[in-house]
């Protein structure tokens, strides 16, 4: 029974116990004694009932293949039943040899990969500190959220909060009158402080128009907005002239699906 | 394997540069945290000869003339890059400034943390409809929110709250900066009897800190906060 | 200045592995952001360029036996340090975040995937000859695998495959780098012309009987079993 103890070990499966018993045979798997290995494997299985162990149902399966097999490798040539039509049967010898074949390989192929594994562990990528950069050439600019585009309305929209601000009389203003008067003052000057557009307005309406016209064109990829430093005060500008281009295909898009992801294109700039 | 490899190989991998008092300081913990016979017989090294090691490694890079340099700059050493590489490690550190921008299920759920910390994983997908499993995950991950408690009730899930670098990211001086969302701040969470943190619903915010902007401002058409405005009006 | 040189500057500085497509990206960008001759000279240098000159660099560094070399892992490349240097890294930038090591069963069932994928979860079983349901669950968490289709047969069973962070967890370049790959992948198994019988218990047939069935007939393609056998005689 001492030669057990080494047997108690984990295997993964009936393939695994299989090829365990093989390289005991010190043996090709191609030239072992099928046989030989079949009752092994037989002795381990009750082993394993004796010392109560689970025995996965695969186990199982295995070993009544194995018996199959050492069945009728006892048997003469002339006395094995072939019935008629399976002149062609599989082997059931060959059929386990490849299986076991083919199983070797990928288990050869697991321990290179945990050998890689382990390997990778003593290897470290080359993580840089941050590079820094004299005031020289642009820093770049820091692009703008929604949040603080709302930030920023509503703080102008506090200038109004003395004045009534359910008001009934009607608004003055169409978001498209304002879009054109936008464009008006970009052109003549090509970058605006935020609070610029809003030093004429007399209501909270005409804030909140001119804020919508402002968002139309961002979404029309007509302008641009940024900050040149956290904190600073948001800059306007004319969209850059590719942004231009690209603004022909989607301007058809509806106000409706606009969303925080568009509002802020000039992150990259 | 030489001192002046092992000194290449750490000053490659550092982030900072370093003096040869640390490099010596580096030596000897790591004999102390390692079985290996060569880190052991490097215990001991004097600063002298790392200086002189570091001197002679930064000869050979000359040499070598690559585009990155070994240079001691106020004592301490480390590797840069040449200058006329500039304009290209330019726009690298530029692009890196900010990662892709954040998806709007992302902001959504972003807000919904900012304006009700702290708040559990159950809660905010209560607010939202669907699972935030995704979502969390790049959150945590870019330091916007972080675990910051365990709520008081059965399971002990995680609470989380934004962080600093929340703030940052969207040039906030700090939460009350927050264009202000009563609608947010309104919705009801319902949440399992045993499962009480607080009463339902309340806001982390004072209610003066509320102003115009609800949630419509924030995630919706402006065309939909101005209708609800008027609305209210 | 050559595109070497700038490629070797920018990984030499960046904080993550690049691709040759977004290093072309931070090409084109850099044109845009400067005057500079050379910038704007490569502004639209191609993706194939850009490769052939990572593998030189890469070639230069090999040769030149520093204590770090630039790999490509998963199609990005980057530097790295050489693993003898692993006890001074270690205690300089802390334990690595690495996750728990892969099991005997996670390691088999991932290398079955790894060379026969897309495959079913029963054509694993069927290799490995035991159930594969708790193991398959790891590495689908831990991302190493994923699902990547249906099998066109009775049931449309999922299809497994592998994903980048598996050539990253193992430092591989692609799945071409995996050792012995051309024997492992999906091939028929040619069965001999005839298995002979030998004596009772004899598994296959004598020695000399076995040149016929030998194991390149197995496993490889029977073309390459051919010539392999004409070259030896």
């Amino acid at each position: 029974m001492s030669e057990y103890k080494v047997k108690f070990e984990i295997f993964e499966g009936p393939l695994d116990l299989l090829l365990h018993l093989v390289k005991k045979e010190e043996v090709d798997i191609h030239q072992v004694n099928l046989t030989k290995i079949a009752t092994q494997f037989i002795e381990y299985i009750d082993l394993m009932r004796v010392f109560d162990l689970d025995i996965a149902g695969e186990f199982l399966v295995m070993a009544s293949t194995l018996m199959y097999i050492k069945s009728r490798e006892l048997l003469p040539v002339e006395q094995q039943v072939v019935a008629e039509g399976e002149e062609e049967e599989e082997d059931p010898r060959w059929e386990l040899i490849r299986r076991l074949v083919e199983y070797k390989k990928f288990k050869d192929a697991a321990a290179q990969l945990q050998e890689r594994e382990s390997a990778q562990e003593h290897i470290y990528p080359r993580l840089p500190g941050k590079p820094e950069f004299a005031a020289d050439g642009p820093v770049p600019r820091a692009p703008v959220s929604v949040f603080d585009l709302v930030n920023a309305v509503n703080s102008i929209l506090k200038r109004f909060t003395t004045q009534e601000a359910r008001d009934v009389y009607e608004d003055k203003w169409t978001v498209g009158e304002k879009i054109e008067s936008i464009l008006t003052l970009i052109q003549t000057r090509p970058v605006l402080k935020f609070s610029e557009l809003f030093v004429t307005a007399t209501t909270r309406g005409e804030v909140i128009v001119t804020f919508l016209a402002m968002l139309e064109l961002i979404r029309l990829r007509q302008m641009v907005i940024d900050q040149p430093e956290p904190f600073a005060e948001i800059e306007i500008r004319i969209a850059p002239p590719e942004m231009l281009a690209e603004s022909a295909t989607d301007a058809a898009a509806p106000i409706a699906t606009e969303n925080a992801e568009n509002i802020s294109p000039a992150a990259t700039n | 394997m030489e001192l002046k490899n092992i000194l290449e190989a750490v000053l490659f991998s550092a982030q900072k540069p370093m003096s040869p008092k640390e490099l010596q300081e580096l030596f000897a913990l790591t004999a102390e945290q390692t079985e290996e016979e060569i880190a052991r017989a490097l215990k001991k090294t004097k600063q002298e000869a790392i200086a002189t090691a570091l001197e002679e490694l930064a000869g050979e890079h000359e040499r070598a003339a690559r585009s990155y340099r070994l240079v001691c700059v106020a004592g301490s050493w480390q590797f840069v890059s040449q200058p006329e590489f500039a304009p290209w490690i330019r726009t690298l550190v530029g692009q890196k400034q900010r990662p892709t921008r954040l998806s709007q299920p992302a902001l959504e759920t972003l807000a919904i943390i900012a304006y009700r910390q702290p708040i559990t994983r159950a809660e905010i997908e209560q607010i939202r409809g669907v699972a935030v499993d995704g979502v969390m995950q790049t959150l945590l991950e870019r330091d916007l929110v972080e675990q910051s408690g365990k709520a008081e009730v059965v399971g002990r899930p995680s609470l989380y709250s934004t962080t600093p670098e929340f703030l940052e990211y969207f040039g906030l001086r700090s939460l009350e900066e927050m264009p202000a969302a009563d609608e947010l701040r309104r919705i009801q969470v319902q949440k399992p009897e045993s499962l009480v943190t607080a009463d339902p619903g309340l806001a982390t915010a004072p209610p003066e800190a509320l102003a115009e902007a609800d949630i419509n401002q924030l995630t919706a058409a402006p065309t939909a906060a101005v209708s609800e405005r008027e609305n209210k009006g």
